[in-house]
C-alpha cells in the first residue's frame, strides 16, 4: 500500500476546511491533482497545495504532518482506508465517516466523529467537546463506529448517540452520554457532573466514582461480564496501561436511569 | 446620573411630548412612556412611567460633542469611515459581525446582508445571553406565551435564576405579578409568586415563596422536579446535594400541577452557569411536562432591548438564531465554532464589526486580547472599551430616542419606535447601508466571492 | 423607461380566457400583459414550451412568528439542505421550513409568483410584514387570525353585530391583512383557560362567552359578505385530524347558507369513522357537498410523504400530535388572539393514518367536479413542503405513476378509500386552474392567474416534458411583474414582490370601543398596535366590494 | 490387513450429513462450566430418540475464551438446520442460563446463523439489553445472580454424524480397554465429539426391528450371546465382547482423522478385530474406508 | 489567608444605570469593582467594608472593594459582583460548544490585599 504524504508548509491564518482530505477524494489523483483540490481558507477558495506539500499519488493510506489544529473536517464521509495525522488536528475530524480509520498522534479539537456510522478514530492526545455527538437539533447522534481518546475529553461525550463505542483514557467533562439512546461509553478517568442526563438506553462506565443525578437510582454492585468485552477491546487497542485486570475482574456499582426518561440506561462505576 | 441632574437646571420653551414611546433598555420594551423632550437641549427631561433603568436610559442619551467617525483615532468623514470599514471587511478572510442587541431590526437586516455578501459571520449578544436557551429550544421546543397572556391568566408565576427587580424592573408591575388581568381580577392577590435563586436579591421580597438553592445546582433541582411531576423517584440526598428539601419540592410540584395557568420565567442564572443549554432545556422541558396536567409556559427573561429582534432577524434570514457563518456562501450554524467568544478566543477572526455592544469589556480576557490585534469597526451611541480599540469608530444615533424602527419584546411581540428628537449622528442602519453599498461596489466582478 | 417583452410560439394555457394549449404570443409592457408591443421588445422564443400564468398558492405558512419558531427549531433540517447565494440572489437555508430568501426563490423556481401566508395573529403583523419584505420575487399577503379574538367574542356575546363587523374591518385595515382566518374557533379559550381542553362540537358553548363556534363562523361569513372582502373567511374547522370529523366539516359548510366561504386544507377535515377510533376516508360526502355548492372553495392540503412540520394556530391539535411521538414540541399563546403549536413531523408510507391522508387528498382532487373550487395546496409545511407540488401534479396527471405509488403505501389504508378506482388524469389546463386561475379567482385577485390584457405579467414558461414532475420542477423562464427573473433555469436578477392587502371601510369610532379593552387586557398600547404603512414597501390594495355601497 | 495382531476388516464406516453448532460456555470456574455443559449434553447420544447428538468437544483455557474465563466447547448436531435453533434455545435456556456464573457464546464462524440469544432475550421480559461490540451482538438477560450473557446468533454448518469403529475383544476387559483408548484418542481431534457415555456404545443398533413400531433395534449380528442363534452373526470365536465408538465431526477430515487415531489406539491396546458399521453405502453421504485410514502413518494427521 | 469561593457576577440596578451613563466613566468602574461578601466570611477573612480584596481564577485576577451582606441574603462561600471588566478578567474563554463562557459561576481564590 503506497502512502500519500501531505505535509503542511504554510499554516492557515484562519480556519481551513479540508473535507477533501479523505482516501476516496484523493484516490487515483496525481500529486498535482491532489494539490489542486479546493479547500476553504476562511471565506476564500484555495487549493490544498497552497498549504500542503503532497508526496505520492492518492491512495488509501494518507499521512498528514504539521500542526493542523486550525484545519477542520479532515476525513469527512470517509468510508475506507486510513488517515494518520502526525500532530494536532482541528474540529470535525472524521465527520460522518462510515469506515476506515483515522489515527491522530496529537490532540483533536471539538466534534470528533460527529454523525459517524462506522470505522474508528483514535486520538492519542486529548480531544475537545462533543466527542461522538449529534449536531445541534439532531435527535440522534452517531450510529456506529468506535472513537478512542487516550487522553482527556470535555463535555457532552456521545450526546444522543444511538450506537457505537466511545472510550476516553483520561477524564471526561460534564454531561457524558447526555440524551444517549444506546451505545457504550467508557471513561477510565473522572467524569464531570450530570453523567447520563436524559439517557434512554445505553451504558456509561467509569473506572472512577462519579456524582450521580437525583434521577439515577443505585441498583446493585455486581460484576458486569459484558463489560469485559469492551475492556478487553480497549486493552488490545492501546489502553493496556489504563485498563488493568482488576477492572476486568472487579465489581461495579450499577445505577439505572434516567428516571425521567425510559430508565433503561445504566451507569457503571468501578467499585473494587 | 450625575449629568442628568446637572442639565436639569436649564429650561427651554421648545418642549415636545412623545406619548406611548418605547423604552429599549431592557427586554421588557415598555411602550407606554410619556417623554418630555427639550428640543433645544436635545434631551429628554422627563420619562413618565419609566423605571429607574428606563429613566437613566432616556436621561443619559444626550447629544455628545464628538466626531462622527474616527479612523485610527483621527477624526474623519462619514464617507471615509465607510470606505475604510468596507475595505477592512472585504479584505478579511474570516470577518465577524457581533452585537446588534441595541439596534433596530432594520439595521440588523442590513448587518446580516453585509455578512452574506462578504461571506463573513454574524453573531449577536444572544450568544452570551440566552443563546443556550435557543440551543435548548432546538432540542426540546418550548411552551411559551406573550406577556399579555401571563398578565391575563397566570395564577402561578415562578422566577428562576433571575433578579427582575434590578434587571427588568417593570416585569413585575407591568406584565407578570401585580397587574390585573382578564382572569386575574385582583392582580397579585390572585397569583402565587415563587422565586428560586442562589441568593436573596431585591426581587426576593416580592415572592410568596423563596427557594434558596445551592449555586450550580439548578439542573439537579429542575431534574428532580421533572421526575416528581412525572411521579418518578428521586434520590434521598436531594436536600444535601441542592439545598432544597423534599418537602419544598413536593409543595412546588403540587402547586405547579394544580395551577390554572403557570409560568416559569428564567434568567441567566441558568444560561451562564455550568450546564448552560441543558439548564435551559431542563426548565423548558419541565414546563412542557406540566402540560400533561395543566396549562404551563416558560419564558426566558431576555436582556437588552432588541436582542429578541436580532434572534428573529438572523433566524428568518438564515434559518439559525445566532452564531451563523457564511464562509461558504450559505449559512452554517454551530455554537462554539462560529460564536464570537470562540472565534476571538481561538484567534480566528481577522476583522470584526461590533454594533451596539461592548465585547472588549465583557468578553473573556483571551478574547479581548485577540480583539486588540485585529481591525475593529465599531458602531455605538456611546464610547465603550470596544470603540476605544476600534480602527474605525462610528458614533451613531440612539435607537428609540433618535431613530424609529422595529424592536421585538422578549416575548417576540414587535413594536415600532417613536423617536423623541433628532441626532446629528447617523443611525446604525444608515451607516450599515453605506457600508453595504460600498462593499457591493468593491466586490463587483469578484464572482468567486459573490456566488457560493 | 418602458420595458417590453414578447413571448412567441409558446403553447398557452390560460383557462380564465378559455385558451387551452393554443400556440399564441404573449405581450408584456411595464409589468402588465398588453395586446401588442413594439418591435424593440425583448423576445423569448417559447417554441416547444408551455406558457402559463404564474402560480398562486392560496394557503401556505411562510412568514411570521410561528414560521420563525419552526425555523429556529430545526437546525438539523437546514444543515442538510443549504441554499447558496448566487451573484444576484441572497443565501439561505432550506428544509421544510426554509429561510425567507430561500422561500421566495424556491417558490419562483417552481413557477409560483404569489403566495398567501394563511395564519397571522394581528399583534404579530409587523413581524410578518418584515419577513415578507425579505421574501423575494413573489407577491404575498396574509390572512388575519380573528376567529378566537377575545374582543370580537365580547361583541358577539353582547350581540353587537354592527360593531363586530366594524371591528373586523378595523383589524384587517390596522394590520394590512388580506382575508379573515378562523382556526378551530372557540378552542383557544378552552386550551388556555381550561387546562388544555379543546372544543369538540360546533354547538358547544365557549367558556365565558355564551356563544358557540357555529355562532362565530356564521358571524364571520356574514361580516366578510357585508364588507365585500375579495376573499371569504378562510376556515380551519374544529376537530381537525379527528376521526369522524366530517360532521363538523359539513356543519361548517352548511353554515354559509349559500354565501362564499373557503374551507382550508379540507383533507384534514374529511375523516370518516367514529370518534377516537381508527379513521377511514370520509371524502365522499365532503366532496359531494362541495361539488353541489358553488359558494364553497377549498384547498386540499395534500399530504406528501417525507418531512413536514405541523405548524398551526390550532394548539390542541399540536398537543395531540405531540402525544403520538414525544419529540420537540412548541406551544405559543398569543394574548387575546391566538394559540399556536409546532411539531416537526414526518409522513411515512407505511403508517396507516399517513397513507390514508395521502389517499384522501388524492380522492378529493380526483372526485372534484369543479377544478376552479378545489385547489392545490399541501398546507405547506403541514402536509409537506411546497417543494413537493411538482410531484403532486405528476400524481394528478399520470395515473400509471399514481397506480405504482399506491402500491408502495399501507394497503390497509388504501382499502379504506376508493383511490384505486379513480382513473382520472388532470389535463394541463386543469392544472393551470387548480394552481393559477382557480386560486386567483377564489382570492378575488383579478390581475392574477391569467394572461388577459391588464393582468400582472407574472408568467412561467416550462419546457414540455413527459415527466410532469420534472417539467413543473424547473420552469425555463419565470417572469415576475414583466421582469425576467429566471432565465434558462437560473436567476438573472433579484426582484422584490408586493404586499397584497385590503382596506375595508369602517366607522373610525370603533377604535374608541376597542381602546379600553386594550388598556385592560393587552400588553401593548393601543396606539402602538396598528401597523404603519412603512412596513408595506411595495404593495397593492385589492379593492373590496361592500354590500351597502 | 493387520496392525500388529489386530485384524482390520476391509470395510467402511458410513456417515451422514448433519447440522452442527459449537457453543462455548464460560463460567467463573471450570466446574460451573462443566456442570452446564454436562447438563446441556445430557440425553443427547443419538438423534434416533434424542433429536440431537451433543457432547463436550474440549475445555478451553481462559486466555482463549471470548470473556477470558474458563470455558468449555460443546458441539451439538441435529439432522437438519431447521431443528437446530430450537434445540439450542431449549438447551441453552434450560441448562446454561440456569447455571450459576455461566455465559454462552457462539463458537462457529459461519455465514449461516440461527438466532438464539435474540430469542432467549424475551426471558428478560423487556429488561434485557443488547450490546454491539466490534460486530458482535450480545444480549444481557437479567437473572437473580446478575446477568446472563449470550450471543445474538450462533453459526451453523454442515457436519458429519455417524463416523464409527466397532472393536472386538477376546474379553470384555480387553475390548473395553481398547475402546476407551480409541475414544480418548479420537476425542483429541478438534471438531470431534463422541455423543455416547465416555464415547463408547455397547448397544449398537441396526435399522428396523421385528416389531413394526421400532425404527432401530439391537444389532444381533454383533451380540456374542446370539452367535449361535442369529443367522447374521459376525462374532468370531474367542470374541467375548464388542464395543462401538461413534464419532461426530464438524467436517469429513476431522472424522477421518479421529477414526485413524482410533484404529491405531485400539490396535495398540490389543483389540482383536476392528470393523465399522455401514448400510451398504446407500444411506450416508460419507464412506470412511478402514484400510485407507489405517494405512496412513500412525503419528501423522491425514 | 486565601479561601476558595464562588463568584456570581450579575446585574444590578446601579450597574444598569451607570452603564447607560457611560462605561468609561468612574461610576460604572466603581460599581463593577465592588463585591459583596457574606458578613461571616468577611469577619473570618478579617475584612471590613471598603477593604480591597484580590480575586484570582485560573485565567486571571483582579482587585476589588468588598462590602458585607447579611448571612441571610448572601450564603457563605459566595461573592456577588455586578458584571463588568473586573468580572470579565476572571472569566475563562471555553464555551463548551455553546458560545457562552461561564460568566456566573466562577471558582475564585479570595485574599485580602
Amino acid at each position: 500500500m503506497s502512502t500519500t504524504l501531505l505535509k503542511l508548509h504554510t499554516p492557515p491564518q484562519v480556519p481551513l476546511e479540508t473535507e477533501v482530505i479523505s482516501p476516496t477524494s484523493l484516490s487515483g489523483l496525481s500529486e498535482s491533482g491532489i494539490e489542486h483540490l479546493q479547500v476553504m481558507h476562511g471565506n476564500v477558495k484555495a487549493k490544498l497545495g497552497d498549504f500542503f506539500k503532497v508526496t505520492g499519488k492518492g491512495g488509501s493510506d494518507i499521512h498528514l504532518e504539521g500542526d493542523l489544529s486550525n484545519v477542520k473536517m479532515i476525513g469527512t464521509g470517509m468510508s475506507t482506508g486510513k488517515i494518520t495525522i502526525d500532530g494536532d488536528v482541528g474540529m470535525h475530524v472524521g465527520m460522518g465517516m462510515s469506515g476506515g480509520e483515522i489515527l491522530v498522534h496529537g490532540d483533536a479539537g471539538d466534534w470528533v466523529g460527529p454523525e459517524m456510522s462506522g470505522g474508528r478514530i483514535v486520538v492519542k492526545g486529548n480531544a475537545g467537546h462533543m466527542v461522538g455527538s449529534a449536531y445541534r437539533g439532531q435527535p440522534a447522534g452517531i450510529s456506529g463506529g468506535e472513537i478512542f481518546i487516550y487522553g482527556n475529553a470535555k463535555n457532552e461525550i456521545g450526546n444522543s448517540m444511538r450506537r457505537g463505542f466511545i472510550a476516553i483514557g483520561g477524564n471526561a467533562g460534564d454531561f457524558t452520554g447526555v440524551n444517549m439512546l444506546a451505545g457504550t461509553i467508557i471513561v477510565a478517568g473522572e467524569m464531570g457532573i450530570r453523567t447520563g442526563a436524559g439517557m434512554k438506553r445505553g451504558t456509561i462506565a467509569s473506572l472512577q466514582s462519579a456524582p450521580m443525578l437525583p434521577t439515577f437510582e443505585y441498583s446493585c454492585t455486581y460484576h458486569p461480564l459484558f463489560l469485559r468485552f469492551y475492556l478487553i477491546r480497549l486493552q488490545e487497542n492501546g489502553f493496556r496501561r489504563i485498563i488493568q485486570d482488576k477492572h476486568l475482574n472487579g465489581k461495579y456499582k450499577r445505577y439505572s436511569g434516567d428516571g425521567i426518561e425510559l430508565n433503561r440506561g445504566e451507569v457503571l462505576l468501578f467499585a473494587r | 446620573m450625575v449629568e442628568a441632574t446637572q442639565t436639569k437646571s436649564k429650561e427651554s420653551k421648545n418642549i415636545k411630548i412623545v406619548k406611548d414611546a418605547t423604552c429599549t433598555f431592557c427586554g421588557c420594551v415598555c411602550d407606554d412612556m410619556e417623554l418630555t423632550v427639550d428640543l433645544d437641549e436635545h434631551r429628554i427631561t422627563k420619562a413618565k412611567k419609566a423605571c429607574v433603568l428606563g429613566r437613566a436610559w432616556f436621561y443619559e442619551h444626550t447629544i455628545d460633542d464628538r466626531p462622527v467617525v474616527l479612523i485610527d483615532g483621527k477624526e474623519a468623514t462619514l464617507e471615509e469611515g465607510i470606505e475604510t470599514a468596507a475595505q477592512v471587511l472585504v479584505d478579511a478572510k474570516f470577518p465577524i459581525t457581533y452585537g446588534l442587541s441595541d439596534s433596530t431590526c432594520e439595521a440588523q437586516r442590513v448587518a446580516v446582508e453585509i455578512m452574506d455578501i462578504i461571506n463573513g459571520s454574524i453573531d449577536t449578544t444572544t450568544s452570551v445571553c440566552h443563546g443556550p436557551s435557543g440551543m435548548a429550544f432546538q432540542g426540546v421546543g418550548e411552551s411559551t406565551a406573550t406577556l399579555g397572556e401571563i398578565k391575563n391568566r397566570a395564577d402561578l408565576v415562578i422566577y428562576w435564576g433571575g433578579n427582575p427587580a434590578e434587571s427588568h424592573p417593570r416585569h413585575f408591575t407591568k406584565y407578570a405579578v401585580t397587574p390585573k388581568g382578564m382572569y386575574i381580577p385582583n392582580g397579585k392577590k390572585d397569583r402565587t409568586v415563587v422565586l428560586v435563586d442562589v441568593r436573596r436579591t431585591p426581587s426576593t421580597p416580592l415572592a410568596d415563596i423563596f427557594v434558596l438553592i445551592k449555586p450550580g445546582k439548578d439542573f439537579e433541582v429542575l431534574w428532580a422536579l421533572r421526575a416528581l411531576v412525572k411521579g418518578k423517584k428521586i434520590s434521598e440526598n436531594i436536600e444535601k446535594d441542592t439545598g432544597v428539601s423534599r418537602e419544598v419540592l413536593d409543595d412546588l410540584v403540587s402547586r405547579m400541577k394544580n395551577a390554572q395557568y403557570g409560568v416559569l420565567f428564567f434568567g441567566m442564572g441558568l444560561t451562564m452557569t455550568r450546564g448552560r443549554h441543558f439548564n435551559s432545556g431542563a426548565i423548558l422541558s419541565l414546563a412542557s411536562d406540566l402540560n400533561e396536567f395543566t396549562h404551563f409556559v416558560a419564558k426566558p427573561v431576555r436582556g437588552h432591548g432588541n436582542v429578541t429582534g436580532a434572534d428573529n432577524v438572523v433566524s428568518w434570514q438564515t434559518g439559525y438564531p445566532f452564531g451563523v457563518n457564511f464562509n461558504r456562501g450559505f449559512p452554517r450554524f454551530n455554537p462554539g465554532e462560529f460564536t464570537t467568544t470562540d472565534v476571538f478566543s481561538r484567534g480566528e477572526a481577522d476583522a470584526a464589526m461590533i454594533i451596539a455592544s461592548d465585547p472588549a469589556s465583557n468578553f473573556p480576557k483571551k478574547a479581548i486580547e485577540h480583539m486588540k490585534k485585529i481591525p475593529i469597526i465599531s458602531l455605538d451611541a456611546k464610547d465603550t472599551c470596544t470603540s476605544k480599540i476600534a480602527k474605525v469608530r462610528f458614533a451613531v444615533a440612539t435607537y428609540g430616542i433618535n431613530t424609529g424602527g422595529t424592536v421585538y419584546r422578549m416575548d417576540d411581540v414587535p413594536i415600532s419606535l417613536r423617536p423623541a428628537f433628532d441626532s446629528p449622528f447617523p443611525s446604525d442602519q444608515e451607516v450599515l447601508e453605506g457600508i453595504r453599498n460600498r462593499v457591493k461596489e468593491l466586490l463587483k466582478g469578484d464572482k468567486a466571492r459573490l456566488a457560493a | 423607461m418602458s420595458s417590453e417583452l414578447k413571448i412567441v410560439n409558446g403553447r398557452v394555457y390560460d383557462p380564465k380566457n378559455n385558451i387551452d394549449g393554443k400556440v399564441q404570443d404573449v405581450y408584456v409592457r411595464d409589468g402588465k400583459i398588453v395586446e401588442s408591443v413594439s418591435s424593440s421588445a425583448t423576445k423569448i422564443d417559447a417554441h416547444g414550451m408551455v406558457v402559463m400564468p404564474g402560480a398562486v398558492d392560496i394557503h401556505c405558512h411562510i412568514a411570521g412568528p410561528k414560521v420563525n419558531l419552526a425555523r429556529k427549531l430545526q437546525p438539523e433540517d437546514h444543515r442538510l439542505d443549504v441554499h447558496p447565494k448566487t451573484a444576484v440572489t441572497r443565501s439561505g437555508t432550506g428544509g421544510v421550513v426554509p429561510s425567507t430568501f430561500a422561500t421566495g426563490y424556491r417558490y419562483a423556481t417552481m413557477g409560483y409568483t404569489t403566495a398567501m401566508e394563511a395564519a397571522v395573529p394581528p399583534i404579530t403583523a409587523r413581524h410578518v410584514l418584515e419577513e415578507l419584505d425579505d421574501t423575494p420575487v413573489i407577491d404575498k399577503g396574509f390572512y388575519v387570525l380573528l376567529g378566537n379574538n377575545a374582543f370580537l367574542y365580547k361583541l358577539l356575546k353582547e350581540g353587537r353585530k354592527k360593531e363586530f363587523q366594524e371591528a373586523v374591518a378595523w383589524w384587517i385595515d390596522s394590520v394590512h391583512g388580506y382575508a379573515l382566518k378562523l382556526v378551530n374557533p372557540g378552542s383557544d379559550e378552552l386550551w388556555k383557560g381550561r387546562k388544555n381542553a379543546n372544543i369538540t362540537d360546533v354547538n358547544e358553548k365557549i367558556d365565558h362567552y355564551d356563544i358557540t363556534p357555529m355562532h362565530v363562523i356564521e358571524s364571520f361569513i356574514e361580516a366578510a359578505d357585508e364588507l365585500g372582502l375579495p376573499h371569504p373567511p378562510h376556515i380551519h374547522c374544529n376537530n381537525l385530524g379527528h376521526s369522524g370529523n366530517i360532521s363538523t366539516t359539513l356543519d361548517t359548510m352548511k353554515a354559509a347558507e349559500g354565501r362564499r366561504v373557503h374551507m382550508a386544507h379540507i383533507q384534514f377535515h374529511s375523516f370518516g369513522g367514529e370518534i377516537n377510533k381508527n379513521a377511514v376516508s370520509g371524502v365522499k360526502p365532503i366532496i359531494d357537498f362541495i361539488n353541489a355548492n358553488e359558494n364553497i372553495t377549498t384547498d386540499v392540503g395534500q399530504v406528501m410523504f417525507g418531512k413536514a412540520t405541523a405548524m398551526t394556530a390550532d394548539a390542541p391539535l399540536a398537543w395531540m400530535l405531540r402525544n403520538v411521538k414525544f419529540n420537540k414540541w412548541v406551544n405559543a399563546d398569543t394574548e387575546c388572539e391566538s394559540g399556536c403549536g409546532i411539531i416537526p413531523f414526518s409522513y411515512q408510507e407505511s403508517v396507516y393514518t399517513h397513507a390514508l391522508q395521502w389517499a384522501m387528498g388524492l380522492e378529493l382532487f380526483l372526485m372534484s367536479k369543479d377544478p376552479w373550487r378545489v385547489l392545490l395546496s399541501t398546507d405547506h409545511p403541514n402536509g409537506g413542503s411546497f417543494m413537493s407540488y411538482p410531484k403532486l401534479i405528476k400524481l394528478l396527471m399520470d395515473s400509471a405513476y399514481r397506480k405504482e405509488a399506491i402500491e408502495h403505501v399501507n394497503q390497509k389504508a388504501i382499502n379504506k378509500t376508493v383511490l384505486r378506482e379513480l382513473t382520472r388524469e388532470y389535463t394541463l389546463s386543469e392544472i393551470a386552474i387548480i394552481t393559477r386561475a382557480g386560486p386567483a379567482r377564489a382570492l378575488g385577485l383579478e390581475n392574477k392567474g391569467h394572461l388577459g390584457r391588464g393582468a400582472d405579467a407574472d408568467i412561467t414558461i416550462y419546457t414540455e416534458e413527459e415527466d410532469k414532475e420534472q417539467m413543473f420542477n424547473a420552469p425555463r423562464y419565470v417572469i415576475k411583474d414583466g421582469v425576467l427573473v429566471i432565465k434558462d433555469h437560473e436567476f438573472a436578477t433579484d426582484h422584490k414582490g408586493k404586499i397584497l392587502h385590503c382596506k375595508p371601510g369602517y366607522n373610525a369610532d370603533i377604535a374608541d370601543e376597542i381602546e379600553p379593552f386594550f388598556e385592560d387586557y393587552y400588553s401593548v398600547k393601543f396606539s402602538n398596535y396598528a401597523v404603519s404603512e412603512d412596513y408595506l414597501h411595495h404593495h397593492e390594495v385589492i379593492p373590496t366590494h361592500p354590500k351597502d355601497s | 490387513m493387520k496392525i500388529n495382531k489386530t485384524e482390520i476388516v476391509d470395510t467402511f464406516a458410513e456417515a451422514f450429513e448433519m447440522c452442527g453448532a459449537r457453543v462455548i460456555i464460560t463460567a467463573d470456574t471450570k466446574q460451573w462450566a462443566r456442570a452446564a455443559a454436562a447438563s446441556m449434553t445430557g440425553f443427547a447420544t443419538s438423534v434416533i430418540r434424542c433429536k440431537l447428538e451433543a457432547a463436550v468437544e474440549c475445555e478451553i483455557p481462559e486466555e482463549d475464551t471470548p470473556d477470558r474465563r474458563p470455558g468449555i466447547s460443546v458441539l451439538l448436531f441435529t439432522m437438519s438446520n431447521k431443528t437446530i435453533a430450537g434445540q439450542l434455545i431449549d438447551r441453552i435456556g434450560q441448562c446454561v442460563m440456569t447455571c450459576p456464573t455461566t455465559a454462552c457464546y457462539n463458537g462457529l464462524e459461519s455465514d449461516n446463523k440461527v438466532i438464539v440469544g435474540g430469542k432467549l432475550r424475551y426471558f428478560g421480559d423487556s429488561y434485557q439489553i443488547s450490546k454491539l461490540i466490534d460486530g458482535r451482538k450480545l444480549w444481557r438477560i437479567p437473572v437473580m445472580e446478575g446477568e446472563f450473557l449470550i450471543d445474538e446468533s450462533f453459526g451453523i454448518q454442515p457436519a458429519v454424524g455417524g463416523g464409527n469403529l466397532i472393536i472386538f475383544g477376546v474379553s470384555k476387559n480387553i475390548a473395553l480397554r481398547a475402546a476407551i483408548a480409541a475414544a480418548n484418542a479420537m476425542r483429541e481431534v478438534a471438531g470431534i465429539f463422541l455423543p455416547f457415555p465416555q464415547g463408547v456404545v455397547r448397544s449398537g443398533s441396526k435399522i428396523g426391528a421385528r416389531y413394526k413400531k421400532l425404527i432401530a433395534s439391537t444389532n444381533d449380528a454383533y451380540c456374542p450371546t446370539l452367535r449361535s442363534i442369529s443367522s447374521n452373526t459376525v462374532v468370531p470365536d474367542k470374541v467375548e465382547a464388542i464395543y462401538e465408538i461413534v464419532a461426530d465431526g464438524l467436517d469429513e477430515d476431522a472424522v477421518k482423522e479421529a477414526m485413524r487415531r482410533g484404529i491405531h489406539a485400539a490396535a495398540d491396546k490389543g483389540a482383536m478385530l476392528i470393523t465399522a458399521g455401514n448400510y451398504g453405502g446407500k444411506l450416508g453421504k460419507y464412506n470412511f474406508h478402514l484400510h485407507e485410514l489405517a494405512k496412513s502413518n500412525k503419528n501423522k494427521r491425514i | 489567608m486565601v479561601e476558595t469561593m464562588i463568584l456570581v457576577p450579575g446585574r444590578s440596578q446601579k450597574q444598569g444605570t451607570s452603564l447607560v451613563a457611560g462605561k468609561l466613566k468612574d461610576e460604572y468602574k466603581r460599581v463593577t469593582s465592588t463585591a459583596e461578601l457574606n458578613e461571616k466570611d468577611m469577619r473570618r477573612l478579617k475584612l471590613k467594608d471598603g477593604d480591597k480584596i484580590r480575586l484570582k481564577s485560573d485565567v486571571g485576577q483582579t482587585v476589588v472593594t468588598c462590602i458585607a451582606k447579611k448571612d441571610a441574603d448572601l450564603p457563605s462561600g459566595m461573592i456577588f459582583i455586578p458584571y463588568g471588566p473586573p468580572s470579565s478578567e476572571l472569566m475563562a474563554h471555553d464555551t463548551a460548544g455553546s458560545g457562552m463562557p461561564l460568566s456566573k459561576h466562577m471558582e475564585v481564590k479570595v485574599s485580602k490585599v
